[in-house]
């Protein structure tokens, strides 16, 4: 065990804007498709590598800085590739691999308009999510968490129809408004605590808050992250969002999005609050009370959800809840859990996601109730979509199950019960909304209409097969790959024992 | 009410009219009196000050004078001959 | 409202020569005297009230009298309304470039006492500097005064 | 020429070059716009040259006439007001550039008085900065003030109307104004502002100071368009000719909040601003009722000049809350935001000037997602001074209202912070129902008449995608990138113009 | 007769005196007001102009008051009163600056009417409420 | 009591002022401005500004005077209030 050593490297710097710099390079040959997506394409297969070039290094101990700018006396526009910020960048940039292939082969089947503002805006969001997950700071958390949320706009108001309009601009108050709180949160914390960056153990951990102060500054970062993690009452901007094509529904509203904001919180719970003031002030019982309700409200109302895709984005809240009901636990086992969750549930979820939208380009259906026996013209596809909602559901041999094992036992070990009885009584529902469609989908004859499909394209099955298989993978042996499981619980202990501060090397204490 | 604690018309008490302000520095209208026919030997002050001590606000006011007819024609000249 | 022909005639009427033979003498009497008044005004302002200011208004009364009286289309030879905006100019130029003249002389903007005319005291530098300057803003006031009534009567 | 002459150069440049345009213009009409540049591109030099001394080697107090301050007038270059003078000169610089084409084609035989006005009305407003004398402000303040109404009252055919509005609301600020200075001056005996600086502190308590700041400030917020008495401003910008908007919105009120500046940090005794006085805090007050009406009126508005101008007026009280914070960081904010706040007024008139150049006309309703594909340049400055606008990061709004939301939390002044927040959101319902509208609303199924007649009707009611690309000229597009470029510039190097330029001339005792 | 005298002194001679040393900043402020009532609440625009002026002339009056002096002269330089008491003479300072504003008035004064004129010529009137009534 | 004088001119003025706001043809208006800017000059010669008082005879009568009239005829002479 060694101390966390940091060492100046452009790497995350380049890892935030190579795919910044791909959007010159795509608008300028906004004539030529083919060109235009090798760079889109190439940027993907950049920025994985770059992130994970960092990985070895974050194991070791030591801890990419790069400071680009004083943005504010005292404030500098500082990314570090912390194994927080590196665990959540990996999953990002992984699945963009997959979504760039899946995306091209989607807007040329759905014949979709304006293919170039798609991938252009597409990269800016990975920046702003690769941005938001190096970002050493509050307020370069801040500045790439509204990039995120202006570059997400023109994805979701894409058809350019009304309902597209009405869609982006509820999206946009939303996001606004939170950038808007998140603001005030952040200027609160600078002035209480003189500095923002962020630290393992929590900012502002040491300096004796008083409990009332400490709980509205919660709430303030709580609805400034909580907008974008689809915490309830602010949740409904989401299932509108799903307006959106398909690609855009899977990495943004299933993983980058949505996940910043989990990010979010996990960062504010973890490296600003810090465990000791969560309990001191209380503040975990209001973030599991929310998630709580959110997990139950998000599964009872997907269950009535006849669009699959909103279906779908009911699951997304419920489940961006579960990490953060993993994470109010305060406990090492359901923080680990909660981490876990949120790299598991992005693989399972973008496979649900390519599957719809699979389904919709093929066989142009959004509903569920017209899903019946189409299992038997895209099998490939149904096969991963039942990998997927197995996951959900909390079933072994799938990645899911891992973090759900851990976060029943955080809340063991948290000794609540309650909490404990809403991660079963979910699971349970979970499979009451996904298992339907699975069974419409096998056992139910269809339709005359359905002769004449086959399989989608390629382009977009081989991606749903390799997330499917990478949601089995992990779930058999979840360190393989890309060791999430040790950065999990390096992160974990990092923030629970900072007193050691540093990164497992591998293994748990 | 605050014209109340003006001083009243004509003091001659009044910090205007003194040689040296409450911090000690001259009061300029004091040394204008005496100083006027000594620098441009010109015995009305009003013009020395005018056309010397602040010929700045002078040219300021021509300026004005200028832009004032220059306003005009820009209003309602048709056309710029 | 629109215009009436009373407006209408007002406007020619303003524009044209006056009928009336007693305002027509009295004003060519009078304006050569406003005149000698103004430029009386404008030298003695050293001594007594006056100066360039009211000089300058004097002397654009005369003028204004006249484009009154006699009607735009005379009084140009007098005071061409072409000429005004550049008079104008040409007064706060006068002005303003004494002061530049001080600067390249090594002194402050303004600063009389460095203007280069060797051979007089300081003092009577800055009288006869201030006189001048007068000069120009007589010069403006009279050209700008008369160039609003102009443009007054343009519309 | 001596370094110490450069406060009395900037102003001169602009003077000569308004006294010389009408001359040189009488041989050849070009050459009006050619001083106009030339002289404009000396103050700017003037300037630079200027902040950059005042920067190395302290402030300049220039005595016009030779004569010490008390008996002559004194102008002031300190980083305060070298900075402003920068700003001017340098948003003028751009602007004139924008304006060759636009007079040429808005007023087309009025050159030589357009730009005769254009340099009157800067000298004015540098005259204004860099005085130090109480009275000389009135004069240049008056001068300024002519040059602006009259470039306001040529345009849309209310624009005479809207003028006198602005004529007489102005005159009525600069009568309060001056009977002010003359409350000031009675009871202090002094017009300089470091005199009165130094007498008033010693004049225990006296009413008469009081009223005579209070008018002082009255008089200024009408000229800025403070809260209450902002009725002149909307209808002055929008009526005006694009030129002259574009040239009197972004700088015409920064002055005059300048001059509130002066009149609040530099002239005033310290205890007297924070405890017995507490005009700053009203004016602070009044600024943020400001900042929710102008955009809550700005939301309600057809026509994009219109927009901006009530937008302006939510700007300015952005300002008057950093003067209401009287702290470092309410000081940082307003004067970081009176920059950004220029460079985003002048692109985004700019920009409705490019639309009114080509397309005829800026009202929003007619918007449609045809721009985007005939001026598709000028819709992405477009955005991104909205963005910037509406306070986003990383562009340059965001960072001045992050020093004032910081100011706010530092004194616990709740409901700055709140009206601060609140209004990002007004913001961007304003901004973004434009940008929905230039990029997302269908073209009409019949095609206006006015619009340029298409070869093919037909064709441009059934494909969008054919249309031809119109974009305005290049003396007119560059100036409007530039200026959205440069907000990007701004907001990412505002950390090295608050502490190398603005840290400097916050008061020692703030 | 004792009582009337008493009262005289307790109470008319400051009375009489404070009339004697405010009457003049009273009456400007009254003058003010006029000039802002007209500008407020006179519907043509000639008479917002008369208003204009009022508040003008008030406030150079304001100024004027301030430079007087009891027993003292005007401001040219008379050979018998010698220099050195600048008591002896009214206070030049003001008289100046109202020169300035005066003129500066003038022109402002001149530019309305410009204005108006403007204004005539679009709409044929200058009465308010017919002005905004054509100009919709 | 040579105040008394000036009290007598500045209450001459102000009824001028009021005079000529009331009055509905602007000329008949035009020319009480001119007797408010008479009493203007005098009561300036009565506070001994001399200069400025000229002046205002000067502008009020001649420059402010003239273009008031031709202004008026330009326009239109009645006036709703």
């Amino acid at each position: 065990m060694n101390e966390i050593v940091t060492y100046t490297s452009p790497i995350p710097l380049l890892a935030v804007l190579v795919s910044l710099a791909a959007v010159p390079l795509i608008y300028a040959s906004s004539n030529r498709p083919n060109l235009r997506e090798f760079w889109t394409l190439a940027a993907a297969f950049i920025k994985f590598p770059l992130v994970l070039s960092l990985l070895p290094d974050a194991f070791a101990g030591r801890v990419a800085e790069w400071t680009m700018l004083e943005i504010s006396p005292g404030i500098a526009l500082q990314f570090r590739a912390d194994s927080m910020g590196l665990f959540f960048a990996l999953v990002a940039s992984g699945l963009w691999i997959l979504t760039c292939f899946y995306s091209i082969g989607y807007v040329r089947g759905a014949n979709e308009k304006k293919q170039t503002r798609y991938f252009a805006s597409f990269a800016v969001c990975l920046s702003a999510t690769i941005g938001i997950a190096f970002s050493a700071n509050l307020l370069t958390f801040l500045i790439f968490y509204e990039i995120l949320s202006i570059a997400t706009y023109p994805l979701v108001i894409h058809k350019e129809d009304r309902e597209a309009m009405r869609s982006g601009r509820q999206y946009l108050t939303y996001a606004l408004t939170a950038g808007v709180v998140l603001i005030a949160a952040i200027g609160l914390t600078y002035h209480l605590a003189g500095t923002m960056d962020f630290k393992a153990g929590g900012l502002l951990a040491g300096l004796d808050l008083d409990a009332n102060t400490a709980k509205v500054l919660f709430m303030l970062f709580l609805a400034g992250v909580g907008v974008k993690a689809g915490i309830m009452p602010l949740q409904s901007w989401l299932p509108a969002a799903m307006v959106a094509p398909t690609p855009v529904s899977a990495l943004l509203h299933a993983v980058a999005v949505v996940k910043s904001g989990v990010f979010g919180v996990i960062r504010v719970v973890g490296f600003v609050f810090g465990p000791e003031l969560m309990h001191t002030a209380g503040l975990h019982l209001i973030l599991a009370t929310f998630a709580g309700v959110t997990i139950l409200l998000a599964s009872l109302i997907a269950l009535k959800q006849d669009d699959l895709k909103a279906r779908l984005a009911y699951s997304t809240v419920g489940h961006l809840s579960y990490i953060i009901l993993g994470v109010a636990l305060i406990t090492p086992e359901g923080f680990t859990g909660g981490l876990l969750h949120l790299s598991n549930h992005a693989t399972t979820k973008i496979a649900l996601f390519f599957c719809a939208g699979a389904i919709y380009v093929n066989l142009h259906k959004t509903k569920i109730s017209q899903l019946d026996g189409i299992g038997r013209v895209m099998p490939w596809t149904m096969a991963a979509f039942t990998v997927g909602a197995m996951g959900l559901s909390g079933i072994p041999p799938i990645n899911a199950f891992v973090s759900k094992w851990f976060l029943c036992r955080g809340a063991l070990q948290a000794d609540q019960m309650i909490i404990l009885g809403i991660f079963i009584v979910s699971g349970l529902l979970n499979a009451a909304y996904f298992f339907p469609i699975v069974h419409r989908a096998f056992f139910r004859k269809g339709g005359s209409d359905l002769d004449h499909h086959g399989e989608a394209s390629p382009l977009m099955v081989v991606p749903i097969c390799i997330v499917a298989a990478l949601s089995i993978l992990l779930g058999l042996q979840p360190n393989l790959l890309f060791n999430f499981f040790d950065l999990a619980s390096g992160i974990t202990e990092s923030i629970f024992y900072p007193a050691s501060t540093l990164v497992g090397l591998g293994g748990t204490p | 009410m605050a014209t109340l604690e003006l001083p009243p018309r004509g003091d001659v008490t009044a910090p205007v009219h003194q040689t040296v302000n409450k911090a000690g520095d001259p009061v300029a209208g004091a040394y204008f009196i005496q100083n006027a026919y000594r620098d441009a030997a010109t015995p009305n002050m009003v013009t020395v000050i005018l056309a010397d001590y602040r010929s700045w606000d002078t040219l300021g006011e021509v300026v004005v004078v200028f832009a004032g007819g220059m306003a005009c024609y820009f209003i309602l000249r048709r056309r710029e001959s | 409202m629109t215009p009436t022909r009373v407006d209408a005639c007002h406007i020619e009427g303003m524009k044209s020569q006056t009928d009336s033979p007693i305002i027509h003498v009295c004003a060519r009497g009078l304006a050569p005297v406003i005149l000698i008044i103004g430029l009386y005004v404008f030298f003695h302002g050293h001594y007594s009230p006056g100066g360039g200011f009211q000089g300058g208004v004097l002397l654009a009364a005369s003028f204004l009298l006249l484009r009154m009286t006699l009607g735009t289309q005379i009084s140009q030879l007098v005071m061409p309304s072409r000429l005004t905006i550049t008079l104008s100019a040409i007064g706060a130029l006068i002005f303003a470039g004494t002061g530049l003249v001080a600067i390249f002389a090594g002194g402050n903007f303004l600063d009389y006492g460095f203007l280069p005319v060797p051979w007089f005291d300081p003092a009577y530098l800055r009288n006869y500097a201030i006189l001048f300057i007068e000069l120009g803003v007589t010069l403006t006031v009279m050209a700008t005064l008369v160039s609003i009534y102009d443009d007054l009567l343009e519309a | 020429m001596n370094t110490l002459q450069l406060p009395i150069l900037i102003i001169i440049a602009f003077l000569f070059g308004a006294l010389l345009i009408p001359l040189l213009g009488y041989f050849a009409r070009r050459l009006g716009y050619i001083t106009a540049l030339i002289a404009t591109a000396l103050s700017l030099f003037f300037s630079i040259s200027g902040l950059m001394h005042v920067l190395s080697e302290g402030r300049i107090s220039y005595h016009l006439a030779g004569w010490m301050p008390p008996f002559g007038i004194e102008l002031i270059l300190d980083p305060l007001s070298a900075f402003m003078c920068v700003l001017i000169t340098g948003i003028t610089f751009v602007v004139l550039i924008f304006s060759g084409r636009m007079v040429e084609h808005e007023t087309p035989d009025k050159t030589i008085s357009y730009y005769t006005l254009t340099m009157l009305l800067l000298a004015g407003l540098c005259g204004m900065v860099l005085t130090g004398d109480l009275f000389n402000l009135y004069v240049f303040l008056e001068i300024a003030a002519l040059a602006g109404y009259a470039l306001v009252a040529i345009g849309d055919k209310r624009a005479p109307v809207a003028a006198f509005r602005y004529l007489t609301l102005g005159t009525v600020g600069a009568a309060f104004y001056l009977l002010g200075v003359a409350f000031i001056f009675i009871s202090t005996g002094s017009l300089n502002m470091g005199d009165v600086f130094k007498v008033l502190p010693l004049l225990e308590d006296s009413r008469a100071v009081i009223v005579g700041l209070t008018l002082i400030v009255l008089g200024i917020g009408l000229k800025m368009a403070l809260f209450p008495m902002h009725a002149w401003m909307p209808d002055a910008y929008a009526y005006a000719s694009s030129a002259a908007t574009a040239l009197l919105a972004p700088i015409g009120t920064k002055v005059a909040a300048y001059v509130l500046f002066r009149v609040m940090f530099y002239m005033v005794d310290p205890d007297f601003l924070r405890h017995d006085l507490h005009i700053a805090q009203i004016v602070g007050y009044l600024g943020a009722i400001g900042v929710l009406w102008g955009s809550i009126l700005a939301i309600c508005q057809k026509e994009l000049k219109l927009m901006l101008a009530y937008s302006s007026v939510a700007q300015v009280g952005y300002i008057a809350v950093g003067i209401g914070l009287a702290s470092p960081l309410g000081f940082i904010g307003a004067i970081l935001h009176a920059l950004n706040h220029a460079c985003m007024k002048a692109c985004l008139f700019f920009v409705s000037g490019s639309l009114r150049f080509k397309v005829g006309h800026s009202s929003i309703t007619d918007m449609n997602n045809s721009l985007r594909k005939t001026m598709p340049w000028t819709s992405a400055a477009f955005v991104l001074a909205a963005i910037s606008m509406i306070g986003l990061p990383p562009t340059a709004g965001f960072f001045s209202k992050w020093y004032l939301a910081l100011g706010a939390i530092e004194q616990s002044n709740w409901i700055f912070l709140g009206v601060l927040l609140v209004s990002t959101l007004l913001n961007a319902a304003y901004f973004f129902k434009v940008i929905e509208r230039m990029y997302l609303k269908p073209q009409p199924r019949v095609a206006a008449p006015s619009e340029e007649p298409s070869e093919d009707p037909v064709q441009e009611l059934t494909d969008t995608t054919h249309v031809n690309r119109n974009e305005a000229p290049a003396s007119i597009l560059l100036p409007t990138l530039t200026l959205s470029l440069s907000l990007l510039v701004l907001g990412l190097a505002n950390a090295w113009i608050v502490t190398h330029l603005i840290l400097p001339m916050i008061p020692d005792w703030l | 007769m004792t009582e009337l005298m008493e009262n005289y002194n307790g109470f008319l001679v400051p009375a009489i005196s404070f009339i004697q040393g405010y009457y003049a900043y009273l009456f400007l402020l009254a003058l003010f007001t006029i000039g802002l009532y007209a500008m407020m609440m006179k519907r043509n625009l000639m008479k917002k102009i008369m208003g204009m002026s009022f508040i003008q002339s008030a406030t150079i009056m304001f100024w004027i008051v301030a430079a007087y002096k009891e027993d003292a002269t005007v401001t040219v330089y008379h050979q018998p009163l010698g220099l050195e008491n600048p008591d002896l003479y009214l206070n030049p300072l003001p008289h100046t600056l109202m020169l300035t504003a005066i003129v500066v008035a003038v022109v402002t004064l001149g530019l309305s009417f410009a204005l108006i004129v403007a204004i005539y010529r679009r709409y044929q009137t200058l009465d308010e409420p017919l002005l905004l009534e054509r100009m919709q | 009591m040579h105040w008394l004088i000036e009290f007598t001119l500045f209450t001459v003025m102000i009824v001028a002022a009021l005079v000529a706001l009331g009055l509905r043809n602007l000329l008949a208006a035009v020319v009480t401005l001119n007797i408010f800017s008479f009493m203007v000059a005098s009561t300036m010669v009565s506070l001994g500004a001399i200069d400025v008082a000229f002046t205002e005879a000067v502008v009020g009568a001649g420059a402010v005077g003239v273009f008031n009239i031709v202004a008026i005829l330009l326009t239109s002479r009645k006036s709703l209030d």
